[in-house]
């Protein structure tokens, strides 16, 4: 049984990479059929994907309760834009500084998490993503204030081109969260956020490991996020900072389920497409997914994503 | 004169704040949850006693009753439709259950706020003062309603002290938030704590929110910005401390005054943030925390 | 196995969502396409639902749209609005936006009274070769991007007064009233941090000083300001005879607290919230003798159009419209004016059409400004083009008093107001 | 060469706060040696094991493993230079195999191994096939009984081959097979040359194993030697077992209720897949004093709470009759049955008197203040400090308030789980009395459970002998050192 077993692991790894690449083929043959529309609206679903799959990194796998995801991100967006606006260098060396930004951004947010916990920790990033606010609105001649930055460049106006690159990031992030959750780092990752003081006695540096989550973390967000400001076009305070922005990438990944990566994902199509399918409500839209929301989170805690896999463990 | 100013204007705001936090932190400390719907129940208060004044007619005394009345209700609506299912729930481990609860409350907060946009738009509102005119302070024209706020809000922070402190009921709230399962054993059922803790808590909050209806005014989008400010203030004061949040709500209170008076309004509220960050690193517990 | 798991449950449940959502989207918009005769001319309104003055947009549309048809429309073809909701978000705007062009293939938007919503549109506008008209964003920069960059930013008109024109129209009504009737000499300006005030304030420092009333100092405060006891405090330190006002976003919460520490100063200038019919009850009354800049006013008659226009929106809706009302009726109206001039839908010949707009709405006489002005793009302002009024809220209603010809009511302040006790 | 010391403690001392918890302790473990490290709750073991693992940071002296000093060093670091330790309580990964957690200890503390090493499997299998893991690999650890769990413990501490092994209570809530299966396990990297300390509560549940056995009593030394010396030692005798003990029971009979008070029937309770209770029976008489005896992790606490309604169990209690299912633990001390748990739950920042209130809240404000005269007189050190916070007290005047706490409820049944943990002898002595007070006075019905026979004898009209979740004894205290006393040194 010993030697099939490991052999027949290697065979389900590879059936998931097959799954995965055909939902991403089919996804990505969309543009043939679906209108523009519903391309834009997949686009921005799909960043906000990655942004959910980078705090479920950190929550679900290192066990920290980031509550301003946004802080990551807009320092990623405004960085981007702000390289953009100032030098105009080529697009890839916007995304390059937005990213590195975010990730010194990670940095900083992870000394505090590495001293307190729970609430304290908590509100330590929330305070991050406001004086951020306040940092972009004082420097209204960098960043444009509350009207907005406005970037000379996008990387394209075609819906479909638009859609097929949010498509690759949202994978390729996927992919690379996802192997990474599932490698050994992940396993430690898990295991020091559980118990940090075990984690410690069998050899691991718990610093060390979640620092490199807040920094993987921070790289994916800011990314996504500079990718997001050459697709929109603009970066303004209510798009990429505000803390209604992280809420909305929490409730995306604990709806989604928590500590499966791709439930995140999941959980921000679920949220954008259901606003969007909503808008003929009216007003009332926002209402009605968030109260769609509550109701999954009270009755199935583990989420949409969870819900299936723990019906099939106890097969 | 602008240091009269300063010490009375700052007087009404930080008993305004430290009124916002009491409730806030009375929860936590019994309760252990962060309610992050808080800024949505005050709100809540104040479209209602708005509401009751502009659109049925009836007296500004009786305005701001109802508003305390709606924040009550929606106080015990918020724990028995989403706190307490959660906490009793069996499917979610007892570690993940605080980010749950954050999750849902903020997700309920949101709903209570986008419903309100819906039916009254986001508008800010604000309730007749009960008392109008002003009067001179040390030499400082004075809203008649801010010295009204403060001495409502220190009324109601002294009786809840008494409540707590004098009371039997109060002492076993009290005994709770150090030990819960120590009053369970003395045969005190933790559910009636509960409940009475966000009954309590929801007369806190609707008085508060009344309050600053009278005094500021709210719109929907007072939501985020009003549990941000009690969450902060809960947190500078540490925890769970009733009297830290007091401190803190002065010290924060004080500091947003003497910015928006000796600096620039536009600055208002980053001394405050500030200082939060640097307690946090050289305090993590609070000013008065002992978790 | 759990590798698996986790991948096998998760494709259904993502192609399940895409599909669900791509089929609930596709059942709309067909629905919306349907066959008619002759294609109609359709127009996007983009605006937030939620905010009073965003809520009129739509409304305003409407209704001259429906007139439009009922005389049987633009060579027997329909006029169709189809609404977005925004939140006043700039992602969720350019979202509207890209479904209008797209998906619901307009030929035309009327997008947003918010300037960082509008700006952040303009270059899709551009992009997508589609007219977009704001019937409420006041900022300079949404028409000086035109100046800068033509060829991109030409499908770009603003509907609304330029910040710029509306702080010389406060100029010069505070001229007639304060000036030369009041005798009033000094003034301070309190405004929000935003988009459109940067324009508006630069204009209040130079256009007061030549209307006769010194500027003491000049207060800018966040939009996320709720207690306004300092800013008033420090106001009245320096004794002005008159507060000039830029505020947009907030309204509500000044007023109130004017009101309630009775600031002995009168309030002149720019409320938008003011104007308003909602405004007394959100403010219980506290704007008794607050004075506001507009386009046009409930009981007003700017042209001869405006009046049926308030009584139809009234009819129709029960309450008045906001100012962006009487805009976005207005720009439905030249809109078709200009397709049925160029003949064609195309972005480029209705850019060069509406260009040559001369049209008079509600709010007075339209016509823009040409390409090589430093505001292509915007509303000529004056005498004989939009002339702009002075209202003034009396015992709950608003009460026009400048321009004079035009003036329904004289200025009258509540008891706390001391004119002219400054020395 | 070939006995070197692979551990060597030299003047370890830590205090937290006020207290000296560990005071100048110093021991060595060479290679193929085992040594029991015991002592009764509270006397410094565990910290001890911290302080080598490096989870506490001591505040003087050395610890050396293999001559390197490690003092002060964080515990990866301690652990990657060759120290194991299984925990007693553990959090597992639950999403994860048996398998994964058992890889888990053998991954290397690199960030860029990002994808698992083929043969770090099947070293993981082979150390799963050496703890008697192997049937069970492929399943997560919530499915898993509790032997089970203990040994992926183990397997997760033995993965990086350490040269030295630390081991909390080995056997807590292992059967005795089990436990032959555990010890097998341990013996076996002796004979590895690991030096292994075995932390535990009493010598004889280590004896057979040890080669050694060092014995604390309130953070210092109080024995050392060979598992026989420290038995026969002085000190550990009187630690462990007082003096020669009178017992003064009273026949069962003597008490005239025709049903007991309180009737345990068939009781059951699981954690998991863990057994903590195993069809437990017993019952008490109206007035009468039980103890029931048992070690550590024999399921005492277990029983007390299900009796408190705190717990689910299958099974039935009874109160004077009448079922108990269903009511709340509130309910339940509301109607008579209070418990003194072992964690005492005080209201550390309330003076003594306010929570000697709240204990008297459901009386009136006469009954109570009458009742706290009484109670006053009984405790005396507790009137003299009646204006003091309950956590400024010291741990006997703690205990005195948990008791005089419950006793202001007037209860039926005072439940008393381990009232002696951690206290000085001097301290046990007046709670005794206080204790014999009460018996002789008034009319109160006792459950006492207890590891410390000493204190649980004197007092007992009955005894029950827990032991791995079961009832092994029940009979007069008199008879009780003879049966089955052996076993509780």
């Amino acid at each position: 049984m010993t030697p099939t077993r490991s052999l027949a692991s290697r065979i389900l790894l590879s059936r998931t990479v097959w799954i995965g690449l055909s939902v991403v083929l089919l996804a990505s043959t969309l543009p043939l059929y679906v209108s523009g529309y519903i391309l834009g609206l997949l686009t921005m679903a799909y960043y906000f994907g990655v942004f959910s799959m980078a705090w479920d990194l950190l929550f679900g796998f290192a066990g920290e309760v980031n509550f301003g995801p946004s802080f990551l991100i807009g320092l990623g967006a405004y960085t981007a834009g702000i390289l953009d606006n100032l030098y105009q260098p080529s697009i890839w060396l916007c995304l390059f500084g937005g990213a590195f930004a975010s990730v010194a951004g990670g940095v900083v947010l992870a000394l505090p998490a590495l001293r307190v916990r729970g609430p304290y920790f908590g509100l330590t990033t929330l305070v991050a993503v406001l004086i951020l606010q306040n940092f972009v609105i004082v420097a209204a001649g960098l960043t444009g204030g509350e009207i907005g930055l406005t970037v000379p460049d996008v990387i394209s106006v075609d819906a479909g081109v638009n859609y097929w690159i949010a498509l690759g990031f949202m994978a390729a992030s996927g992919a690379v969260l996802y192997a990474l959750s599932r490698s050994p780092v992940g396993l430690i990752l898990q295991a020091s956020g559980q118990d940090a003081v075990q984690a410690g006695a069998l050899g691991f540096n718990v610093t060390k490991h979640k620092l490199a989550a807040f920094v993987i973390s921070a790289f994916f967000s800011g990314l996504a996020g500079a990718l997001l400001v050459f697709y929109l076009g603009a970066a303004s305070v209510g798009t990429f900072v505000d803390v209604t922005v992280g809420v909305q990438v929490i409730i995306a990944a604990v709806l989604g389920g928590r500590r499966t990566i791709l439930g995140a994902a999941l959980g921000a199509v679920f949220l954008i497409a259901a606003g969007e399918a909503l808008r003929p409500l009216g007003d009332l839209s926002t209402f009605i997914v968030s109260a769609m929301a509550l109701v999954v989170v009270l009755l199935f805690p583990s989420g949409l994503l969870g819900l299936l896999t723990r019906a099939r463990e106890t097969t | 004169m602008l240091i009269w100013q300063i010490l009375i204007d700052g007087f009404a705001v930080s008993a305004l704040y430290a009124l916002g936090a009491t409730g806030f932190t009375l929860i936590f400390g019994v309760s252990g949850v962060l309610n992050l719907s808080h800024g949505a129940l005050m709100v809540a208060a104040v479209v209602a006693a708005w509401v009751a004044g502009g659109e049925w007619g009836v007296s500004s005394h009786l305005g701001a009753i109802f508003g305390v009345l709606v924040g009550f209700v929606m106080s015990l609506l918020t724990y028995f439709a989403v706190v307490r299912p959660l906490q009793q729930s069996s499917k979610i481990r007892e570690e993940e259950k605080e980010i749950f609860i954050l999750t849902a409350t903020l997700l309920w907060g949101i709903m209570i706020s986008e419903l309100i946009a819906y039916l009254y738009t986001n508008n800010a509102k604000t309730v007749l003062p009960i008392v109008e005119g002003v009067v001179m302070l040390a030499g400082v024209r004075t809203p008649a309603n801010e010295v009204f706020t403060s001495v409502i809000c220190w009324l109601v922070i002294g009786l809840l002290w008494l409540l707590v402190n004098r009371t039997r009921a109060g002492k076993a709230v009290l005994a709770a938030s150090m030990n819960p399962r120590g009053v369970t054993l003395l045969g005190v059922e933790l559910s009636w704590i509960y409940v009475g803790v966000w009954a309590v808590y929801g007369m806190l909050v609707g008085i508060a929110g009344v309050l600053l209806g009278m005094f500021l005014g709210v719109s929907s989008y007072s939501v985020g910005p009003l549990t941000a400010s009690a969450f902060s203030i809960v947190v500078l004061g540490g925890l769970g401390s009733v009297s830290g949040s007091l401190i803190a709500a002065y010290v924060v209170g004080y500091l947003e005054t003497m910015t928006a008076y000796l600096v620039s309004p536009a600055y208002r509220t980053i001394p405050a943030l500030l200082l939060l960050v640097i307690v946090m690193y050289v305090r993590p517990r609070g000013l008065l925390g002992r978790r | 196995m759990k590798l698996s798991d986790v991948r096998c449950a998760g494709a259904p449940i993502l192609t399940a969502a895409l599909v669900a959502g791509a089929a609930v989207l596709a059942a709309m918009i067909g629905s919306a396409a349907q066959a008619q005769t002759k294609e109609p001319i359709r127009i996007g309104v983009i605006s937030e639902a939620q905010a009073v003055a965003g809520s009129s947009i739509p409304l305003g549309a409407q209704i001259a749209a429906d007139e439009i048809n009922a005389s049987g429309g633009v060579d027997g073809r329909k006029v169709e609005i189809i609404s977005y909701d925004d939140h006043s978000s700039s992602a969720e705007a350019v979202r509207a936006f890209q479904r209008a062009v797209n998906e619901d293939h307009v030929h035309a938007v009327i997008a947003s009274y918010v300037s960082e919503v509008v700006l952040a549109l303009e270059p899709w506008a551009g992009r997508l070769k589609t007219v977009m008209v704001t019937p409420g964003a006041a900022s300079d920069v949404i028409t000086q991007n035109i100046a800068k960059d033509y060829e991109h930013n030409k499908y770009t008109f603003d509907g609304y007064l330029t910040s710029t024109s509306i702080a010389q129209l406060v100029c010069d009504a505070a001229k007639d009233l304060l000036v030369d009737d009041l005798k009033m000499r000094t003034a301070v300006i309190m405004s929000e941090d935003a988009a459109w005030t940067t324009p508006l304030d630069a204009r209040y420092e130079t256009c007061l000083p030549e209307a006769g009333l010194k500027v003491l100092d000049h207060i800018r405060f966040s939009p996320d300001t709720t207690d306004f006891t300092p800013i008033f405090n420090k106001i009245e330190s320096v004794k002005p005879d008159v507060i000039i006002t830029g505020i947009s976003h907030v309204g509500t919460q000044p007023t109130v607290q004017w009101k309630s520490q009775q600031v002995p100063i009168p309030m002149l200038g720019v409320s938008s919230q003011a104007s308003n019919s909602t405004f007394w009850k959100d403010t219980n009354g506290a704007t008794e003798g607050v004075l506001y800049n507009a386009v046009s006013g409930p009981d007003v008659a700017v042209t001869p159009k405006t009046l049926s226009f308030v009584a139809e929106f009234q009819k129709r809706f029960g309450n008045l419209p906001s100012y962006c009302g009487y805009t976005a009726y207005d720009v439905v109206y030249y809109l078709i004016d200009a397709i049925r001039r160029a003949g064609s839908t195309d972005g480029d010949r209705l850019v060069d059409a509406l260009e040559k707009t001369d049209w008079v709405g509600t709010i007075g006489r339209v016509q823009f400004m040409g390409k090589d002005t430093p505001n292509p793009h915007s509303l000529k302002v004056g005498k004989g083009t939009i002339a702009g009024l002075m209202l003034q809220w009396q015992n709950g209603k608003q009460v026009n008093l400048w321009p004079r010809e035009v003036a329904n009511g004289k200025l009258r302040f509540p008891p706390f107001i001391k004119v002219g006790s400054a020395d | 060469m070939i006995a070197a010391a692979h551990l060597e403690v030299k003047g370890l001392t830590k205090g937290f706060g006020g207290l000296v918890a560990v005071n100048d302790v110093g021991f060595t473990v060479k290679s193929g040696e085992i040594l029991g490290l015991i002592g009764p709750n509270g006397s410094g073991k565990s910290t001890v094991m911290k302080l080598i693992m490096g989870i506490e940071r001591p505040d003087a002296g050395s610890v050396r493993i293999e001559g390197v000093e490690v003092a002060g060093w964080p515990s990866h670091r301690i652990a990657r230079l060759g120290v194991g330790m299984v925990f007693q309580h553990s959090r597992p990964l639950h999403r994860q195999t048996v398998l994964e957690n058992i890889v888990l200890g053998l991954l290397p503390d690199r960030l860029m191994r990002l994808l698992p090493d083929p043969e770090i499997e099947a070293r993981a299998r082979a150390i799963a096939e050496r703890v008697g893991l192997s049937g069970v690999i492929d399943r997560r650890p919530a499915t898993l009984p509790f032997a089970d769990l203990r040994k992926m413990e183990l397997a997760k501490a033995i993965a990086r081959d350490p040269r030295v092994l630390l081991v909390d209570e080995p056997f807590a809530g292992l059967t005795a097979s089990e436990t032959m299966q555990f010890s097998e396990l341990i013996k076996a990297f002796r004979d590895d040359g690991c030096a292994v300390l075995l932390v535990d509560h009493n010598v004889k549940s280590v004896a057979a194993l040890v080669d050694r056995v060092f014995a604390m009593y309130v953070g210092e030394c109080i024995a050392e030697g060979t598992a026989a010396e420290v038995m026969r030692d002085e000190t550990v005798r009187r630690v462990y077992l007082g003096g020669s003990i009178e017992t003064a029971a009273r026949p069962e009979s003597s008490f005239g209720d025709r049903m007991p008070f309180l009737q345990v029937e068939n009781v059951s309770v699981h954690y998991g897949k863990a057994q903590a209770l195993e069809n437990v029976s017993l019952h008490v008489h109206q007035g009468e004093f039980v103890s029931v005896v048992g070690l550590n992790g024999a399921g005492k606490t277990t029983l007390f709470n299900a009796i408190s309604g705190m717990l689910p169990y299958s099974g039935d209690i009874r109160r004077q009759g009448r079922p108990l299912r269903g009511l709340t633990p509130a309910a339940i001390a509301r109607g008579g049955i209070v418990q003194c748990p072992e964690s005492r739950e005080l209201f550390g920042d309330m003076t003594v008197r306010e929570n000697l209130d709240l204990g008297g809240q459901h009386a009136t404000a006469e009954e109570s203040r009458e009742r706290m005269a009484w109670l006053f007189e009984l405790f005396p050190v507790l009137k003299a400090r009646q204006n003091q916070t309950a956590g400024t007290l010291s741990g006997g005047e703690q205990q005195m308030l948990t008791i005089a706490r419950a006793l202001m409820m007037r209860p039926d049944l005072l439940i008393l789980d381990e009232p002696t943990l951690g206290l000085a002898p001097v301290i046990l002595e007046q709670l005794s009395k206080a204790l014999e007070r009460l018996r002789q006075t008034t009319t109160i019905t006792v459950l006492l459970g207890e590891q410390n026979v000493t204190f649980a004898l004197p007092h007992a009209d009955r005894v029950y002998v827990l032991e791995h979740a079961r009832i092994v004894w029940a009979g007069d205290p008199s008879r009780f050192a003879a049966e089955a006393g052996t076993g509780y040194l």
